[in-house]
C-alpha cells in the first residue's frame, strides 16, 4: 500500500466518521466541528490525490488552498448563526417547531 | 276558394281566445260565454274544406287539413260536442274557484283536440294528441277532491305512457316510411309487428277499451260534467281515429296499397306478418270489452261512473270495427263509414248522458213540457246507445252487422246482439241512477241555457240520421220488418230484464259496489316507491379518521432533526443508487 | 460575451462596493444603487440573449490567460444567456418589491442580494468544474445569510440550511477531486470527451450528485428546505425559491448531460426521474396539509422541482433533447410562478396578520390583488393553460406520450398536476369564503400587490413567446 | 402579424373581446357605480349580439373566419367561426343577455357585484372561445378558463355549504381538465395538432396509432364528460347548484355542460371523425354511458327534494342525450345532437330563472313548498311549466324536436334499444317534473301564508328583471319548436351544420 493510498484512505475514514456525527449529533456546535471534519477529510484525499504524479499537482493545492478559505468562512458564519440561533432559543422557548406537525389542526 | 294557411286557425282559435282569457283575467265571468267561437272556425272548415296546408316553418313536416270524409267528419263532431259543452259550461261553470285554470285547460285540450284530427302528418298529430291529453288532467282532477285526485294520478300516469309509447311507435314507423312523417307515405311502407304494438298500446290508452281502461271509469266521473262530455264524447275517440290513421292504408283504400303493404312487409323479411293477423284477437278484445264495461258497470252506483262503463264497452265496439277493417281491406271504405256513424253517434249520445249528470242535478223540473224533455233528453240518447231504431244507434249497429253478413264473418253476429241487449241492461242502470239525481236536486228552476243546448244535444240521436248523409242511408237500411224486429228484441229484452229487477228492488251486493280499482294501488304504490332511492349515488367520501393518525404519525416522526435525518437519507440515496446502477 | 461579462460583474461590484461603503450608506440608497445595477444587468443580459438568438451557438471565453485547464472558463450559449436574463429581471423585481413596498428589508439585504446575482450569473456562466464549486459555495453562504435576515425565529432554520448546505458542498468538492484525481482535467468539455464508466468515475458521480441534489433541495433530500424557506424575508424566499435552488441543478444537469459518459447516465436516468415523480407527489401532499402558507408555498418548491428532476432524469435515459427544453422550461416558469407566490404570501400574511391558511378567509375581498396573483400564479404551477408551467408541461409530456410504454411516467405528470390543483385550490377556496372574513390589521399595500402580480402575469405572458423559447433552448441542447 | 388582419380573421377575436374587455372594467368598477356596470355589461352584449349576427351572415354565405397565433410548437392558436361553432356562440350570447338582465334583478342590493359580473363576463367569453377554438390546444386552453372563471361564480355567496360545493367543482373539472390534456397531448404527441376538419384526421393514421388513439379518446371523453356531466362524473353539477341563480342558469344551460357536450361534438366529429370513431368501436361505449347516465340522472332526480337539485339531476340527464345523440354516429341523430344543445339551454335557463324567482320572492327551495305556486306568480310557473314540458318531450316545446331526430336518429343506424332509453327517459322526466307542476298549479297555498312574500303587490308578481328573462326564454322554447322547420331556427342551422360537415 502506498502512502497515496494510505492517505486517501484515511481521508475517506474521516470523510465517513464526519458523516457518522452528522448522523447522529444534535448539538449544532458538534455538527459544524462534523462538518469541519468532513472538510479535513475531503482535502486529506485531495492532496493524496496530488501526490499521484510527482511533482504533485499544483491545480488540486490550489483547490485544497481554495477550500480552505471557504470552510473558514462558513465555519465563522455558522458559528454565529449558532450562537445567535441559542441566545434566541434562550431568550424565547416557545418557537421551536421549525419542523413542526404539518396538520391543520395544531393551533399555536 | 279558402286559403289553405287558414286551417292554422283551426287549432290556434282556441289558443287566441286563451290569450284574451288572461290579458282580462277580469272578464272571466263574460268571456266563456263566448268560448263556442273559438270552435267555429273548425265547423266551418269541417264543411268547405280547403286545400292541404303544408308550411315549411312549422316542426319538420307538418301538414294540416284536407278534405276526405274521415277528417271533416270527425271535426265537425268534435268542433260541435265541444261547442256545446263549452257553451254549457260556460253556464254550469259560472261559480268554483280555479275558474280561469278550468278554461286554460279546457282551450288547451281544445285545441289539441282539433290539432290532432286536422293533421296530415303523425308529428302534428302527436302535438295535437299530447295538448289534449296532458290539458284533459287538469280538467280530471278541476274539482280538487281525494277521488279526483287519485283519478287524476291514474290518469296522468297512464297518458304519459301512452304518449311515450306512441311516439315510440311513431319514430319507427316514420323510420319505416323513410323517415317521412306524413300519412301519405306511411300508407306504403312496411308495418312492423312491434310499431304496431307500440301504437295500439299507445292510442289504446287513450281510447280506453279493456284491458287499456283503467283510468277511464275514474276519470270521467271526476271530472266536471262538461268535462266529462267532450272527455267520453270526443276525447277519447282521439284513440281510434289515430289508430285508422297510423295503421297503414289511410284515405285511399285502393287495393294497389294494399298489395304494395302486403308486398314490401314480405319483402323486409317479417316472416309475412301482416296487421290481419291480430285482426281476430283484437276484435275478440273489443268483445270482451263491451262486455267488461257493462259487467263492471252494473255494479257501479254513481250515474257518471255507469256511463264512463257504458264507454268502455262501447269503445270496445269502435275496437271490434277498427280490427274488422284490418281484415277486410276491400270493405275498409264501408268500415270507415261504419266507424264514422258509430263514432258520431257514440259521441252525442254519451255527452249528452254526461251533461244530464249535471242538469238533472241542477234544479227541479218545471212543468208538463220541462218534464217531458227531461224524460225525453235522457231516454233518448240513453235507447239509441242501446240501438233502438231511428236513432243514430240503429244506423250504427244495422251497418257494422250488413259488413259482417256480407263478408260472411256471421258468428260474430250473436255476440253483437247478446251486447245489445247487456248494453240495454247497463244503459237502465245508467238512466236510473240519473232519474234519482233529479229527486235530489234543490227545488230551482233548470238553468235555461243549460236545459236548451243539453235538450238539442240529446236530441241528436235522432236528428243526426236526417241531417247526415251516410248515417241517414244507414239508417234507411234498417228500416226493413226483419231489421227492426232484429235490432229490436234485443233492447225489448234488456229493457223487460231491468223493468223486472227494478220491480223487485233487487240491489247490487255491497261487496260489488265497494271493489276497488286495483290500479289506483298501483298508481300510488309507484309514486311513493319512486320517492325512495332507487339507485346508489356516486359519492366518493376518503376515510379521514385513519388517513389522519397516519399522518400525525407520520408527522411527528419527521419532527426535528433535519440535519440527522437528511445525512440518513443522504447515505440512503447513495446506497440505493449504487444498487441501481450496479444492477443497470 | 461582453454583454454577459458585463451582466456577470455590475452586480458582483456593486456587492463590493455596498460592501465597501457599509453602514455609511443608508438602506434606501442601498437599495437604489443594487436595483439599478441589477437593471443594468438585465439590459446587458438582454443583448446577450439577443446576440445567442441570433448566433445560436457557444462561445467560450478563457479568464485571466491561463492555459486551459487551469483557466477560469466561461461559456456562453442560449440556456446560460437566458438564465442570466431571468436572473437579472428577479433581481430587478425583487429589489423594486424590497425598495417600495411598506415590508421592506435591512439594509443588509442589499449586498447580499447583489451578491446572489453576481454569484448566480457566474454559476450559470461557468464551465469549470470547480468554479461551480466556488460559485456554489458563495450562492449557499449568501443565501443562508439572506435567510438569517429574517431575524431570531430564521436562526435554527438558517443554520440547518448552513450545515447541510456545507455538507452538500464537500460532498461535491469530494467528487470533483475525485474526477480531477482521475481525469486531471475540471473543464466540462474537456472532461466530455474523456470519462469513461469506470468505478471511480461512477463513485465521484455519485458523490457529487448526493451533495448537489442536498443544496437544490430534490426530493428525498429536502428536509431543509421549507424550514428555511418559510421563514426568510419575504423578498428573500422568493429569490431563494425561485433562484438559488435553480443553480446545484443546472450544475446536475451539467454533470450528467456532459461531464457523465451516456451508459452511466443512462443507469442514473430512472433513478432521478422516478424521485422526480415521488417528489411531485410528496411535495404536493405535504403542501396539501400544510396548515400554513408560506409552507405551502415552500413545500411546493419541492413538489415543482420534481417536474424538473424528472425531465432530467428522463434526459439522461432516453438521450432526448427535448427533454432538456421541458426542464429548463419548468425552472423559468417555476422561479416566475414561485416568486408571485412567495411575495403574495408574504404581503397577505402581512396584511392579514396571520401566517395561517385558515387565516386566508375572506382574502379575495380584504387583499383581492394579492390573492389574484396567488392564483394566477398556482395556475401556472398547476400547469393550465396558456402559462409557462402549462408550455414546459406539454413539452415534457410529448415524448412520454408518443411511445405507450412511456405512458406510466406520463401518469406520474397526471398524478403532479392534479396535486397542485388540489394544494393551490386549497388557498384560492378558503379566500373565498365570506361566511367568516377574517379582518386585515392593516390597509393592503397597493405597490407590494400589484409588484406581486407582475411575474405571474409574464409567466401567463410566456406562453405567447412559447414557440420562440422552445426553438432558443432545443438550439443550444448540447 | 397586424398587416394580415382582415375583417374575417379580426372577427372571432373581436367576438371574445366583446365580453372580455367590459369584465375587465367591470372588475375595475366601483361597487356602488351600479350605472356604469350596467352599461358596461349591456355594451358588451350588444356589441357581441352585431358581432354575432355578422359572423353568422358571412358563415351563412360561405365566408371563412379564422385567426392563428403562434403557440405551441405546430399547435397554434386558431380561431375559426364555423357553423357548429355559431351555433354554441348564438346561444351563449342570446342567453347572457337574458342572464345578465336576470342577475341585475337578482343581485340588486348585495354585495361584490362588480367581482360576479367580471367573472361573469369572463365566464362568457371563455365559452364563447371555446366555441371558436379551431384545434384542440386552443379548445384546451379555454375549457380550463372557463373551468378558472367559473369558480368564483360557483363560491360567490361565500357560504360553507358554497364552498363545499366549490372545491367538489374544482375538483371534479380540474381533474377532468387534466384528464383532457393528456389526452389532448397524446394526440399531438402521435400526429400533431392540425385545426378541426369536417369528418376528422384520423383515419389516415389509424393503422399505426390504434391504441394511442383509442386512449386519447378515453381520455378526452372522460375529461369533456366531467362537464358533460357523464356519470360516474356527474356528481359536481347536483351540489354546484347552491350557487347563484343566474349562475347555476349559466351554468347548466350554457357554459359549463355544454361546453363538455360541446367538446365531445368537436371531439367526435371533427377530430376523429365518425368513420374513425366507429373503426376504433369507440361510439359503441360512449353510447352506452350515455344512455346509462340518462337513466340513472333520471331516477336519482326523482329523489330530490330541493327544487334546483332536481333540476340538476334533470340537467345531468339531459346533456347526455347531446352525448347520445353523437355517439350515436349519424347524420339525423347528430341533427338532434346540435339542435339539443341549444334546446336544452332554452329550457334549462328557462327552469333555473324560475327557480331562482321562486327562492328570490317566496323564499321556496324544496319541492314541497312549491303548492298552489300557480296562483301567487302565475307567469313565472307558467314559464316553469314549458321548460319542464320540454323537457318531458312534450310538443310542440323545443325538446320534443331534439328527442324526434335522436330517436329517427337511432332507428337510422340500427340501433333501436335507444328509442326505448329515450321513452324511458321521457317517463322518467314525466314523473320527477310533473309533480312540481301538479304543486304548483293544483296545490293549495299554505294557509299560513308564505315564508317570505316580497315584491307583493307590485306591478309584476316579481321584480321584473327577474321575469322578463324567464319569459323570453319560455317563449323562445316554444318558438324555436313550433317554428323548428324554419330556417334561422336552431334546427335548420343543426342540419346546415350537418349537411356541410357530417354528409361530405
Amino acid at each position: 500500500m502506498s502512502a497515496m493510498q494510505l492517505y486517501t484512505i484515511v481521508g475517506a475514514a474521516i470523510f465517513l466518521l464526519a458523516l457518522h456525527g452528522l448522523l447522529m449529533t444534535t448539538d449544532s456546535i458538534r455538527r459544524l466541528i462534523a462538518v469541519n471534519l468532513m472538510g479535513a477529510g475531503t482535502f486529506l484525499i485531495m492532496i493524496a490525490l496530488a501526490a499521484r504524479i510527482s511533482p504533485p499537482d499544483p491545480v488540486l493545492h490550489a483547490l485544497v488552498v481554495t477550500g480552505l478559505v471557504v470552510a473558514i468562512s462558513a465555519t465563522a458564519l455558522a458559528l454565529r448563526l449558532i450562537t445567535s440561533a441559542a441566545i434566541a432559543q434562550h431568550s424565547q422557548d416557545s418557537e421551536n417547531k421549525g419542523d413542526g406537525d404539518l396538520s391543520e389542526d395544531v393551533k399555536p | 276558394m279558402i286559403e289553405p294557411l287558414l286551417w292554422i286557425t283551426v287549432p290556434l282559435a282556441p289558443l287566441l281566445f286563451l290569450l284574451l282569457l288572461i290579458s282580462f283575467p277580469k272578464a272571466l265571468t263574460k268571456l266563456p260565454s263566448w268560448i263556442w267561437v273559438s270552435c267555429v272556425p273548425a265547423l266551418v272548415f269541417s264543411l268547405l274544406p280547403p286545400a292541404t296546408f303544408s308550411p315549411d316553418g312549422l316542426w319538420p313536416g307538418a301538414s294540416l287539413g284536407g278534405d276526405h270524409v274521415l277528417l271533416t267528419t270527425w271535426l265537425a263532431m268534435t268542433a260541435v260536442l265541444w261547442a256545446v259543452a263549452g257553451a254549457y259550461a260556460a253556464d254550469s261553470m259560472r261559480e268554483g274557484e280555479h275558474l280561469q285554470r278550468f278554461w286554460v285547460f279546457w282551450l288547451l285540450a281544445l285545441s289539441g283536440n282539433l290539432l290532432l284530427i286536422i293533421s296530415q302528418d303523425a308529428m302534428s298529430f302527436y302535438v295535437g294528441f299530447s295538448m289534449m291529453s296532458l290539458s284533459a288532467y287538469g280538467l280530471v282532477i278541476h274539482n280538487g277532491t281525494s277521488a279526483a285526485r287519485r283519478a287524476g294520478r291514474l290518469y296522468l300516469q297512464l297518458a304519459v305512457l301512452g304518449e311515450v309509447l306512441l311516439l315510440s311507435g311513431l319514430l319507427m314507423q316514420a323510420h319505416a316510411a323513410q323517415g317521412s312523417f306524413m300519412f301519405i307515405d306511411w300508407v306504403s311502407a312496411p308495418l312492423d309487428p312491434l310499431t304496431a304494438l307500440l301504437l295500439i298500446t299507445g292510442l289504446g290508452l287513450k281510447a280506453g277499451f279493456w284491458p287499456l281502461h283503467v283510468w277511464l271509469p275514474l276519470a270521467h266521473p271526476a271530472a266536471p260534467a262538461p268535462a266529462s262530455a267532450v272527455l267520453s264524447g270526443a276525447m277519447i275517440k282521439a284513440g281510434i281515429f289515430g289508430l285508422w290513421m297510423f295503421l297503414p292504408d289511410i284515405f285511399e283504400p285502393a287495393s294497389s296499397a294494399i298489395v304494395d303493404t302486403a308486398e314490401s312487409a314480405q319483402a323486409s323479411g317479417l316472416s309475412g306478418w301482416s296487421l290481419s293477423d291480430w285482426s281476430q284477437p283484437a276484435m275478440v278484445i273489443g268483445l270482451i270489452s263491451a262486455f267488461f264495461g257493462v259487467v263492471v258497470g252494473l255494479t257501479r252506483t254513481d250515474a257518471k261512473q255507469v256511463l264512463a262503463y257504458s264507454s268502455v264497452s262501447q269503445m270496445g265496439y269502435l275496437l271490434f270495427i277498427l280490427a274488422l277493417s284490418w281484415q277486410l281491406s276491400a270493405q275498409r271504405e264501408v268500415l270507415l263509414i261504419v266507424l264514422l256513424v258509430y263514432a258520431v253517434h257514440h259521441g252525442f249520445a254519451k255527452a249528452a248522458l254526461f251533461l244530464s249528470a249535471d242538469l238533472l242535478k241542477s234544479g227541479k223540473a218545471s212543468g208538463r213540457t220541462q218534464s217531458f224533455v227531461l224524460i225525453a233528453g235522457l231516454l233518448v240518447p240513453a235507447l239509441a246507445l242501446c240501438g233502438l231504431i231511428f236513432s243514430s244507434g240503429a244506423a250504427a249497429k244495422a251497418g257494422l252487422k250488413d259488413v259482417l253478413e256480407n263478408a260472411g264473418l256471421v258468428y260474430w253476429l250473436p255476440w253483437l246482439q247478446i251486447g245489445a241487449m247487456t248494453s240495454t241492461l247497463l244503459l237502465a242502470r245508467a238512466s236510473y241512477l240519473l232519474f234519482r239525481l233529479q229527486s235530489k236536486a234543490p227545488s230551482q228552476a233548470i238553468p235555461r241555457q243549460r236545459f236548451v243546448l243539453w235538450a238539442s244535444l240529446s236530441m241528436m240521436p235522432v236528428l243526426l240520421p236526417w241531417l247526415w248523409m251516410p248515417m241517414n242511408e244507414a239508417l234507411l237500411k234498417t228500416l226493413a220488418i226483419y231489421k227492426i224486429v232484429e235490432l229490436s228484441w234485443p233492447v225489448v229484452l234488456g229493457i223487460s230484464v231491468a223493468g223486472f229487477v227494478i220491480w223487485r228492488g233487487w240491489q247490487v251486493p255491497h261487496f260489488l259496489t265497494r271493489m276497488t280499482n286495483p290500479f289506483l294501488l298501483y298508481s300510488i304504490h309507484f309514486t311513493r316507491r319512486s320517492k325512495k332511492a332507487l339507485l346508489p349515488a356516486f359519492e366518493f367520501n376518503l376515510p379521514t379518521a385513519p388517513l389522519r393518525s397516519i399522518e400525525r404519525r407520520w408527522n411527528r416522526y419527521w419532527q426535528g432533526g433535519t440535519v440527522n435525518r437528511s445525512a440518513a437519507l443522504l447515505l440512503i440515496f447513495m446506497v440505493v443508487a449504487a444498487v441501481f446502477m450496479l444492477i443497470a | 460575451m461582453t454583454y454577459a461579462l458585463v451582466s456577470l460583474s455590475v452586480p458582483l461590484f456593486c456587492a463590493l462596493l455596498l460592501t465597501l461603503a457599509g453602514p455609511k450608506l443608508d438602506s434606501r440608497h442601498a437599495g437604489q444603487i443594487a436595483i439599478v445595477c441589477s437593471a443594468l444587468s438585465l439590459v446587458a443580459a438582454w443583448f446577450a440573449l439577443m446576440q445567442m438568438a441570433e448566433l445560436n451557438q457557444t462561445i467560450l471565453l478563457e479568464l485571466g490567460g491561463w492555459e486551459s485547464g487551469l483557466a477560469i472558463r466561461l461559456r456562453l450559449n442560449p440556456l446560460s444567456s437566458l438564465l442570466l436574463l431571468f436572473t437579472a429581471f428577479m433581481h430587478v423585481l425583487i429589489g423594486v418589491y424590497a425598495a417600495f413596498s411598506r415590508q421592506g428589508v435591512s439594509r443588509d439585504f442589499w449586498p447580499l442580494s447583489s451578491f446572489l446575482h453576481g454569484s448566480l450569473a457566474a454559476l450559470w456562466l461557468s464551465a469549470d468544474l470547480f468554479n461551480l464549486y466556488i460559485t456554489l459555495e458563495l450562492l449557499g453562504l449568501t443565501a443562508v445569510a439572506m435567510v438569517a435576515l429574517a431575524g431570531k425565529k430564521a436562526y435554527k432554520p438558517a443554520a440547518n440550511y448552513l450545515i447541510l448546505s456545507l455538507v452538500a458542498s464537500l460532498f461535491y468538492l469530494l467528487g470533483v477531486a475525485l474526477i480531477y484525481g482521475r481525469y486531471g482535467s475540471l473543464d466540462v468539455v474537456l472532461l466530455s470527451l474523456q470519462t469513461q464508466s469506470d468505478l471511480l468515475t461512477r463513485i465521484a458521480l455519485l458523490i457529487m450528485t448526493a451533495g448537489l441534489m442536498l443544496k437544490a433541495a430534490l426530493w428525498p433530500l429536502h428536509l431543509w428546505l421549507p424550514a428555511a424557506h418559510a421563514n426568510a424575508p419575504t423578498a428573500v424566499s422568493a429569490l431563494l425559491s425561485g433562484l438559488v435552488v435553480k443553480g446545484p441543478l443546472f450544475i446536475l444537469f451539467l454533470l450528467w448531460s456532459e461531464v457523465a459518459p451516456v451508459d452511466l447516465a443512462q443507469q442514473i436516468g430512472p433513478v432521478l426521474a422516478i424521485a422526480g415523480m415521488i417528489a411531485l407527489v410528496a411535495g404536493g401532499l405535504s403542501a396539501m396539509r400544510s396548515p400554513y402558507i408560506k409552507t405551502l408555498v415552500a413545500y411546493s418548491t419541492v413538489a415543482q422541482l420534481g417536474y424538473a428532476m424528472m425531465a432530467l432524469g428522463l434526459l439522461l435515459t432516453w438521450q432526448l433533447p427535448q427533454m432538456h427544453v421541458a426542464l429548463w422550461l419548468f425552472v423559468i416558469a417555476h422561479g416566475l410562478a414561485k416568486a408571485t407566490l412567495f411575495l403574495a404570501a408574504g404581503e397577505m400574511q402581512a396584511t392579514l396578520g396571520t401566517k395561517r391558511i385558515s387565516g386566508l378567509r375572506g382574502a379575495t375581498q380584504t387583499v383581492p390583488v394579492a390573492m389574484f396573483a396567488f392564483a394566477v400564479a398556482g395556475g401556472s404551477l398547476i400547469g393550465l393553460p396558456p402559462s409557462g408551467g402549462f408550455l414546459a408541461k406539454w413539452v415534457l409530456l410529448q415524448p412520454l406520450l408518443s411511445e405507450p410504454q412511456n405512458w406510466p411516467w406520463a401518469f406520474g405528470v397526471l398524478l403532479g398536476t392534479l396535486v397542485s390543483a388540489a394544494y393551490i385550490f386549497r388557498v384560492v377556496a378558503i379566500s373565498f369564503d365570506r361566511a367568516r372574513i377574517n379582518p386585515p390589521d392593516i390597509r393592503p399595500d397597493r405597490v407590494g400587490h400589484w409588484l406581486a402580480l407582475l411575474p405571474a402575469l409574464m409567466v401567463w405572458g410566456m406562453a405567447l413567446t412559447g414557440d420562440w423559447l422552445i426553438q432558443l433552448l432545443a438550439g443550444s441542447s448540447v | 402579424m397586424s398587416a394580415l388582419l382582415t375583417w374575417t380573421s379580426a372577427l372571432p377575436v373581436l367576438i371574445i373581446l366583446s365580453s372580455l374587455i367590459p369584465g375587465l372594467l367591470i372588475f375595475a368598477t366601483p361597487e356602488h357605480a351600479r350605472t356604469r356596470r350596467t352599461v358596461l355589461n349591456l355594451t358588451g352584449i350588444v356589441v357581441k349580439l352585431i358581432l354575432v349576427g355578422l359572423m353568422l351572415r358571412g358563415v351563412s354565405q360561405g365566408l371563412e373566419f379564422r385567426f392563428e397565433l403562434n403557440f405551441l410548437p405546430l399547435a397554434p392558436l386558431v380561431l375559426h367561426g364555423d357553423a357548429l361553432s355559431l351555433q354554441f356562440i348564438t346561444l351563449s350570447s342570446i342567453l347572457w343577455l337574458a342572464t345578465t338582465i336576470y342577475a341585475i334583478g337578482y343581485l340588486e342590493g348585495s354585495p361584490l357585484r362588480s367581482r360576479f359580473f367580471g367573472y361573469f363576463s369572463l365566464c362568457v367569453s371563455a365559452t364563447v372561445g371555446l366555441a371558436l377554438a379551431g384545434n384542440l390546444v386552443t379548445f384546451l386552453l379555454f375549457y380550463e378558463l372557463l373551468t378558472l372563471s367559473t369558480f368564483p361564480l360557483v363560491v360567490h355567496r361565500g357560504t360553507p355549504a358554497a364552498l363545499r360545493a366549490g372545491r367538489v367543482y374544482l375538483a371534479y373539472t380540474l381533474g377532468g381538465g387534466a384528464l383532457l390534456l393528456m389526452g389532448i397531448a397524446l394526440l399531438h404527441a402521435l400526429i400533431a395538432t392540425p385545426d378541426f376538419v369536417p369528418g376528422g384526421y384520423l383515419l389516415q393514421h389509424i393503422d399505426n396509432y390504434s391504441l394511442g388513439f383509442q386512449v386519447a379518446f378515453v381520455l378526452m371523453i372522460a375529461g369533456l364528460g366531467v362537464k358533460a356531466a357523464l356519470i360516474p362524473l356527474h356528481s359536481w353539477l347536483p351540489q354546484a347548484m347552491v350557487a347563484p341563480a343566474p349562475v347555476s342558469a349559466l351554468l347548466h344551460a350554457v357554459a359549463v355542460v355544454k361546453a363538455g357536450a360541446f367538446g365531445i361534438i368537436r371531439v367526435v366529429y371533427d377530430v376523429y371523425g365518425v368513420e374513425a370513431s366507429t373503426l376504433l368501436s369507440l361510439t359503441q361505449p360512449l353510447l352506452w354511458l350515455a344512455a346509462a347516465t340518462m337513466i340513472y340522472a333520471s331516477v336519482r332526480a326523482l329523489q330530490q327534494q330541493d327544487i334546483k337539485r332536481r333540476l340538476a339531476f334533470s340537467t345531468v340527464s339531459q346533456v347526455s342525450y347531446i352525448t347520445l345523440g353523437v355517439a350515436l354516429a349519424g347524420p339525423v341523430a347528430a341533427v338532434g345532437a346540435i339542435v339539443h344543445l341549444v334546446h336544452q339551454g332554452l329550457m334549462k335557463v328557462t327552469l333555473f330563472f324560475c327557480a331562482g324567482n321562486f327562492a328570490e320572492t317566496l323564499g321556496i327551495h324544496k319541492v314541497q313548498e312549491m303548492d298552489g305556486l300557480g296562483k301567487r306568480m302565475p307567469w313565472t310557473m307558467a314559464a316553469f311549466s314549458v321548460g319542464a314540458l320540454g323537457m318531458i318531450g312534450v310538443p310542440p316545446i323545443a325538446g320534443f324536436i331534439s328527442k324526434m331526430y335522436l330517436g329517427m336518429g337511432a332507428l337510422e343506424v340500427d340501433q333501436p334499444w335507444v328509442v326505448l332509453v329515450l321513452a324511458g327517459s321521457a317517463l322518467l322526466n314525466a314523473a320527477y317534473f310533473l309533480p312540481l307542476l301538479y304543486r304548483g298549479w293544483f296545490g293549495k297555498p299554505p294557509a299560513k301564508g308564505w315564508k317570505e312574500d316580497n315584491f307583493y303587490g307590485q306591478r309584476f308578481e316579481t321584480h321584473w328583471m327577474l321575469l322578463i328573462p324567464a319569459l323570453f326564454t319560455a317563449v323562445l322554447s316554444i318558438l324555436v319548436g313550433v317554428f323548428a322547420g324554419s330556417i334561422f331556427s336552431p334546427l335548420g342551422w343543426s342540419e346546415l351544420i350537418v349537411s356541410r360537415e357530417f354528409v361530405q
